[in-house]
């Protein structure tokens, strides 16, 4: 579904991505591992369009992602979460969610599935995003992805910032959409809960690629367990 | 700097027309001017559209010492100076104490100057209102009387003076090293310089008064030249701009940014004006304008960028076999 | 007395707040300070003023012309001019000081195209007042509120309650999160700036019959329009309407009890004051850019 | 850094090579009759706030040179060359400009220069450069209080004006007497003017002489005319409910008054305005019929009786008229090209031929000789009356004021003018007047007290 | 008992409605690494915007060698000898690092001259002697990492808050940082917020827990490591930070 071949970007003068090959396939779950700073988010970027590529490709269904302007990849069915939930905070909830609805088939039935899935945000909707909570702007963030009805859903570290208690809701979550059939590649720092409902993995560092393997190896690859998962 | 004083200085005996020499008194009024501009809205990026304010506070007390007590306008401009200190201290304190940033501290600074310039007019009685005020003329027979009144016939001890000046601010902001890093990092990032030690409101406000101080020498060096100021072309948006355009054009925040801003600015216009402001009214104008929207956008660095944009070009020239003139770009 | 000091102070107020309208949309949105504000003010005066007199269109009938050429004009200046400055550490910067050159060159196109001449309409509203109560309310100031009034409304629906009006205010609050939701900030800010120079214009149209227009009557209109948009809050239209309005009553009120010439003193110092203490203005949420 | 150094000193060397170049201007020194040159410099605003009116003076001083030059030039063998400089209505660069003409064009005459504050400022470069300003609009008081030499008004300086209207109302105490059932001096005056040097110098004018006759000023304001709303000044005269009002203003600002003080309900039976404003084409262009009956005290009779000229002139002046009227399609019966009309002509075919006559050249020193000695009777000038010129040895003070004016034609006097079916018609004083004055504004005027 | 450089009272600090820190005491002894860790959001980098005055607290004393330090500007505080990070990283973009690090010397040098020869000794330490010309905006987060240390040893502190600096190192170079902390212990007082446990737990002299705002335990790394409520809290959710 997506493949990113020999992907190059750089900052300026300074490269932070270097030949980075992934991909992601129909109704998969994959997340990407690395350590703050190795180009987790310049990557999703990328993927997006906020950050232009230096060199390689991204192919979307076949399609040259990067030959599609960034607003109109939502179109085809690419949606990044960014990281920081970045909601319009002086928006509704409701208004939140709609802004990324651009088929108007389909929206009803979305937003009641939100509604229904995520209670919380159903008894918000007339607040404004910006007054809610950090959890509630995090459901909401991934409701209003999921607005756009995405073939492929990204999310960059959406546990970040949020109680325990509400990562699990977001796995949940993750989970969840998948049954719904959209296929996530997701960026996260929990490390073992990441694997254990993603089927693949790959890990970051230093703007390369330096293990892909199945969830289940790597959870117990010796390198992973000792730096990620502080197990020696 | 030496040598571009040096250079000046051979200038001066060249054997100019009048006018000439008034354009080189001009652009180097304006240099210092955008000099002192620099600092504040330079360096600590603060941009101020209203710096006419202090100029006009400069130019007004000085010119009003001098008629009423005879004072020489070389103590006049200090205590015009320090009077535009104050007035600085009235408006940057608040702004910078509730960090007042961006276009509303823009707006602020327009405001300030279009106060005082009402009151320049309010105030007819002292200060003869919008019809502005002349220099008493003295005409004097020694030197020594002429420099006391800084009062001269011709053009060229005025040029003498505008380039000790236009030295001397240079080398105030050449010898404020440490404030000028402090004022940068202020300017990058307020929080991160706090966190090492900076005090962002202190610098901020030394560079304002600094600032301040140095427009209304300018301000006093202008009624002496000019011999006549008015509130519309002392504490007009005209000037403020002016000041702000040499030193953008020619790269704010650098040291000789507004020396060349205004070497390329001023002659400039006078030359348009005096080619075709005599033709299609508005034409130079027009031309000017079209130039500095050109300018900004191919250089928004301002033209001291240049240098260093050439290099690149050059460098990446140069992993090339074919190797670019650079020097047809000015 | 009182009472028409009042009335009158809410008319020019209302002026006031039409001319920034505009200006307070592309503010509010792109974030730049747009110096050449008056100056297409000055345009649309001038346009108005020559669908008048050579063609005979009546001032109101002229906004279908001048409103749509408008936008056109802000399309062009923004693909030309505003573009290319902005995503850039200087942008706030530039963006002053380019349309401080853009003001130029209307300027002395105005210039060199209609000569420096003043040039006034009479219509059948001009120096006409409606009666009310021993209250003169002058008839072209008293349309140029109604207007006002009904653009700040229209506005105001547009931005709620549209799906463009969503956009935009999605773009205003951030970008990277709009493009990431499918919408072109790009097509956003043209349509802005554009729109925005399109108010300007209806402005002008407004003000024509009342007013009269000269190559640099622009200049008068600049500070207030700014005064008003900080005064009232970025994109807020409400408060650009009673941010207007205050102008309004405090030169009218300090004209009557002071002096004429000290009435813009005063509203200049009230602005000072409410950038100091309240920045994001009097109906504005946001906080300091 | 050394980069930078070399732009620099590139820059500096190429502005000196452009600008340095240009010639010193030959001295003009001692020469025969023949080869006498006569050019000067023009400086009037025609770009920036104050340019619809610059650009009309312009017009008028161009007008004037041209027919002279038809003529062969002055005194029929010498025609006039002149440089002409945009002061952008900008006081420092109306310095700079003059600055320009004087040392890189050689002029020994300037002439202009439209508003107070621009002339104030060329005035000074003037008096530097020992170069005769003939100033021919900038009327307020104060520029020619300061003892200068070489600055020379032909025109009534703006107090003067102010006093004019003044005098003109107790002039006319009868028909006040009859009509308001009160003395001329036991009028209620509201003085309103702008508060720019012409406007304020005006005021002066109105206010000391309301005070030599001890009426009674209800209101005394200043607005500037920059201001986009007089309705509080309105306000504040209409409260006041005077019987004369003495207004003085730009044309914007005049145009605006117009309009608001009929939406404002404000009435008044004596309204004088004090051209500037009031007395151009583009307020009649802008307030149509209202400007009917409005009348302008103006520095010269705007369409005068002929008869009070010598033929010559009576001549020059018709011509004057068609030759305008075809050009831009209306009468010149406003002050603005009149006045510049008048004074350039005066000045090239009365003071420079006697400056020629008398020392054989044309330098500032020459004109500026003539100029003292100048003695010009009325019907010699198109300004309606005489000139004869103080001097710093002997100043001219001003009865009303009191001040010493160096330089000003102390004949000069201010005439009243009134708009008959949108055009002006000189009415006041009696000689040159074509029409009778309409003291009270009619009941068809808008602003007529019912 | 080591001698105590830092007092922090019980300072309470609410955003709005929100108790981000909740009465918090805890010294800094001299010459001590002090660990503070706690999950996200727990007012770890709050407490350090307190201590540094960036924020104004609500109540409690912070106490600086018997100088009473809660009221000073953040930049008086940086001059009495504590210098923190910032967890996300704040270069001057504009500036090349040179000029990052001679910022950083210049409130404490003498001369500029002195400051200028200091840059390089620190740009050595943090390895960015080699990007010495780049712009601030042209780093990679790691290199940021890297500057933003480099920027606060170059202020010289005596007590150095580290918030969160090992983020985003390989393990190779995170031993080396931590023989650099090591290295810096012998001169100076470290505070340290940190995620990645291995590194905490190895360097850290003491610790200091925060859950929800409060101090849940305080103690040797190895009785935090047994603690039942820090476990409950933090590490018993299964899964553990990765950095």
């Amino acid at each position: 579904m997506l493949k990113i071949e020999k992907l190059s970007v750089s900052y300026g003068d300074t490269q932070v991505i270097w030949d980075v090959d992934i991909e992601v396939k129909e109704g998969e779950v994959v997340t990407l591992l690395g350590p703050n700073g190795a180009g987790k988010t310049t990557l999703m970027k990328t993927i997006c369009g906020l950050v232009p590529a230096k060199s390689g490709g991204i192919t979307f269904l076949g399609e040259d992602l990067l030959k599609i302007n960034p607003w109109d990849r939502p179109k085809k069915g690419v949606v990044l979460i960014p990281e920081g939930r970045k909601l319009f905070g002086k928006m509704t909830v409701e208004e939140n969610l709609t802004i990324a609805a651009w088929k108007e088939e389909g929206k009803k039935e979305t937003l009641e599935w939100i509604y229904d899935t995520l209670p919380r945000l159903a008894e918000r909707r007339k607040q404004l995003a910006g007054t809610m909570s950090g959890g509630e702007q995090q459901m909401c963030a991934i409701a209003r992805g999921i607005m756009a009805q995405p073939k492929l859903l990204m999310l960059d570290e959406p546990s970040l910032g949020l109680a325990p208690l509400i990562v699990e809701q977001v796995f949940d979550l993750i989970q969840k959409l998948q049954e719904r059939g959209i296929t996530v590649f997701f960026v996260e720092q929990f490390v073992e809960q990441s694997l254990k409902i993603a089927s693949r993995g790959y890990l970051l560092e230093g703007g390369r690629i330096v293990l892909h393997e199945d969830s289940k190896s790597m959870l117990n690859n010796d390198y992973v367990r000792q730096v990620y998962l502080g197990i020696a | 700097m030496g040598i571009l004083a040096l250079v000046l200085l051979v200038v001066y005996f060249l054997p100019l027309t009048v006018f000439a020499r008034h354009i080189l008194v001009l652009t180097l009024f304006y240099a210092f001017m955008g000099t002192g501009w620099n600092l504040m809205c330079g360096y600590a990026g603060r941009l101020s559209l209203g710096h006419a304010a202090f100029v006009a506070v400069g130019a007004y007390t000085s010119l009003l010492l001098f008629s009423h007590f005879s004072l020489t306008p070389w103590i006049g401009m200090i205590a015009g100076g320090l009077v535009a200190v104050v007035v600085m201290m009235l408006i940057a304190y608040p702004s910078f104490r509730f960090g007042l940033i961006g276009p509303y501290f823009t707006l602020a600074s327009i405001a300030v100057a279009e106060i005082v310039h009402y009151l320049l007019i309010y105030g007819r009685d002292l200060t003869g209102g919008s019809l502005g005020m002349s220099l008493p003329y003295v005409k004097e027979t020694t030197i020594i009387n002429s420099l006391i009144n800084l009062q001269f016939d011709g053009k060229e001890p005025y040029y003498l003076v505008i380039l000790g000046f236009w030295l001397v601010g240079l080398l105030v902001t050449w010898k404020m090293e440490r404030t000028r890093y402090y004022l940068e990092a202020i300017r990058e990032d307020q929080d991160a310089a706090a966190a090492l030690g900076i005090s962002v409101n202190k610098n901020l406000i030394i560079a304002a008064c600094i600032s301040a101080f140095m427009v209304a020498i300018g301000g006093t060096f202008y009624v002496q030249y000019f011999r006549y100021i008015d509130p519309y072309s002392i504490a007009g948006f005209t000037l403020s701009l002016n000041m702000a355009l040499v030193a953008v054009i020619g790269g704010s925040g650098t040291l000789f940014g507004p020396t060349i801003g205004a070497f390329l600015l001023i002659p400039l216009t006078e030359i348009l004006r005096m080619t075709l402001g005599a033709q299609i009214p508005g034409l130079h104008l027009f031309l000017y304008g079209i130039l500095l929207v050109v300018c900004i956008i191919f250089l928004p660095k301002g033209i001291a960028s240049l240098p260093g944009i050439i290099r690149a070009k050059k460098a990446k020239n140069d992993q090339k076999p074919e190797n670019q003139a650079s020097k047809g770009v000015l | 007395m009182l009472l028409q000091i009042i009335a009158s102070g809410l008319l020019l107020g209302g002026i006031y707040a039409l001319v920034s309208v505009g200006l307070n949309l592309i503010f509010g949105v792109i974030k730049i300070v747009n110096l050449a504000h008056g100056d297409f003010l000055m345009m649309a005066m001038y346009g108005t003023f020559f669908l008048y007199t050579v063609q005979g269109i009546n001032p109101y009938v002229s906004t279908l012309i001048i409103f749509p050429a408008f936008v056109l004009i802000g399309v062009l200046i923004f693909r030309l001019i505003i573009k290319p400055l902005l995503g850039k550490a200087e942008t706030e910067v530039n963006t002053i000081i380019a349309t401080a050159g853009l003001g130029f060159v209307l300027q002395n196109l105005a210039l060199m195209l209609w000569k420096s001449d003043f040039r006034a309409i009479e219509t059948n509203l001009t120096g006409k007042s409606y009666e009310f109560a021993g209250i003169m309310l002058s008839a072209g100031r008293t349309w140029a509120f109604v207007v006002c009034v009904a653009v700040a409304v229209l506005l105001y629906y547009i931005l709620m309650k549209t799906k463009v009006g969503t956009h935009v205010r999605a773009v205003s609050q951030d970008t990277e999160a709009a493009t990431l939701m499918g919408i072109n900030v790009n097509k956003i800010y043209t349509l802005t700036f554009a729109f925005g120079i399109a108010l300007v214009g209806l402005a002008g149209v407004i003000l024509t019959p009342t007013f009269y227009v000269y190559p640099t009557v622009g200049l008068y209109f600049n500070t207030m329009a700014f005064i008003i948009v900080v005064l009232g809050g970025l994109g807020s239209f409400t408060g650009a309407l009673i941010g207007g309005l205050i102008i309004g009553l405090i030169e009218s009120f300090a004209g009557v009890m002071a002096s004429a010439e000290l009435a813009q003193v005063f509203s200049l110092l009230i602005f000072l004051i409410i950038l100091f203490v309240r920045p994001q203005g009097i109906m504005g949420k946001s906080a300091r850019v | 850094m050394k980069r930078f150094i070399g732009i620099l000193m590139l820059v500096v060397f190429m502005m000196v090579a452009v600008v340095g170049c240009e010639k010193q201007p030959e001295a003009d020194g001692d020469k025969a009759a023949g080869d006498i040159k006569i050019h000067v410099g023009v400086i009037e605003p025609v770009t920036g706030p104050q340019a619809p009116l610059g650009q009309a003076e312009y017009d008028g001083i161009q007008m004037a040179i041209e027919m002279i030059n038809e003529k062969g030039g002055v005194m029929g063998k010498y025609p006039i060359t002149f440089d002409f400089a945009d002061s952008q209505s900008d006081p420092a660069i109306g310095a700079s400009e003059a600055e320009r003409l004087i040392t890189s064009k050689g002029v020994p005459v300037l002439m202009g220069s439209y508003s107070s504050a621009i002339a104030a400022a060329i005035s000074e470069v003037a008096e530097r450069n020992k170069v005769v300003l003939w100033e021919m609009s900038g009327a307020a008081d104060s520029l020619l209080l300061k003892g200068y030499e070489w600055t020379f008004r032909n025109e009534a300086n703006a107090s003067a004006w102010g006093a004019e209207s003044v005098e003109f109302i107790m002039g006319n105490d009868a028909a006040i007497q009859e009509k308001l059932g009160k003395s001329a001096k036991d009028l209620v005056v509201a003085i309103v003017h702008e508060d720019g040097p012409y406007g304020a110098a005006v005021a002066d004018g109105n206010r000391a002489t309301a005070k030599k006759y001890n009426m009674n000023v209800a209101v005394d304001e200043a607005y500037s005319a920059k201001s986009v709303d007089l309705s509080s000044i309105i306000l504040k005269i209409k409260s006041a409910n005077p019987d004369v009002l003495l207004l003085t203003g730009y044309v914007n600002d005049g145009i605006l008054f117009n309009r608001q003080a009929k939406e404002l309900g404000l009435t008044v039976p004596i309204l004088i305005t004090h051209s500037g404003g009031h007395s151009v084409q583009a307020f009649v262009d802008g307030v149509g019929k209202d400007a009917d009956f409005l009348m302008t005290v103006d520095p010269v009779p705007c369409n005068p009786n002929t008869e009070g000229f010598s033929a010559e002139y009576a001549a020059i002046f018709e011509e004057f008229v068609s030759r305008w009227t075809d050009k831009f399609g209306v009468p010149p019966y406003h002050h603005v090209e009149y006045r510049q009309f008048a004074q350039t002509m005066l000045f090239f075919n009365e003071i420079v031929p006697a400056a020629i006559e008398a020392s054989g050249e044309f330098t500032a020193e020459a004109v500026a000789e003539a100029i003292r000695n100048a003695d010009i009777p009325a019907e010699n000038s198109l300004m309606g009356h005489g000139a004869k010129f103080s001097t710093p040895d002997k100043p001219w003070t001003d009865p009303w004021l009191g001040n010493q004016h160096t330089g000003q034609n102390y004949e000069a006097r201010a005439f009243i003018n009134q708009y008959f079916d949108g055009t002006l018609v000189t009415v006041w004083p009696e000689n040159l007047a074509k029409q009778e004055a309409v003291l009270f504004l009619p009941a068809e005027h808008p602003l007529a007290r019912k | 008992m080591a001698e105590k450089i830092l007092a922090i009272e019980n300072i309470c600090k609410s955003f709005g409605g929100l108790l981000a820190t909740n009465d918090v005491s805890f010294n800094v002894n001299k010459g001590e690494i002090l660990g503070i860790i706690g999950p996200n959001g727990a007012g770890k980098s709050t407490v350090f915007n307190l201590i540094t005055g960036f924020y104004p607290i609500d109540s409690g004393s912070i106490t600086y060698k018997d100088q009473r330090i809660d009221g000073l500007t953040p930049d008086k505080i940086c001059h009495l000898g504590i210098t923190r990070t910032f967890q996300v990283a704040k270069p001057f973009p504009g500036l090349t690092i040179a000029d990052n690090i001679l910022v950083a010397c210049l409130p404490k040098a003498a001369k500029v001259s002195d400051a200028r020869a200091k840059v390089d000794e620190v740009l050595k330490i943090v390895s960015l002697d080699k990007k010495a010309d780049v712009l601030g905006a042209d780093l990679t987060t790691l290199e940021r990492k890297r500057l933003e240390l480099g920027k606060a040893l170059a202020t010289n502190p005596e007590i150095l808050l580290l918030d969160e600096v090992m983020t985003g190192l390989k393990p190779k170079e995170m031993d080396d940082m931590m023989d650099l902390i090591r290295e810096l212990k012998k001169t100076k007082t470290i505070v340290i917020v940190e995620h990645v446990m291995r590194v905490i737990m190895n360097i850290s002299d003491r610790i200091i827990v925060l859950d929800h705002g409060q101090k849940i335990a305080e103690g040797l790394p190895k009785e935090i490591a047994e603690n039942n409520a820090v476990i409950e809290a933090y590490l018993g959710r299964g899964a553990k930070k990765d950095a």
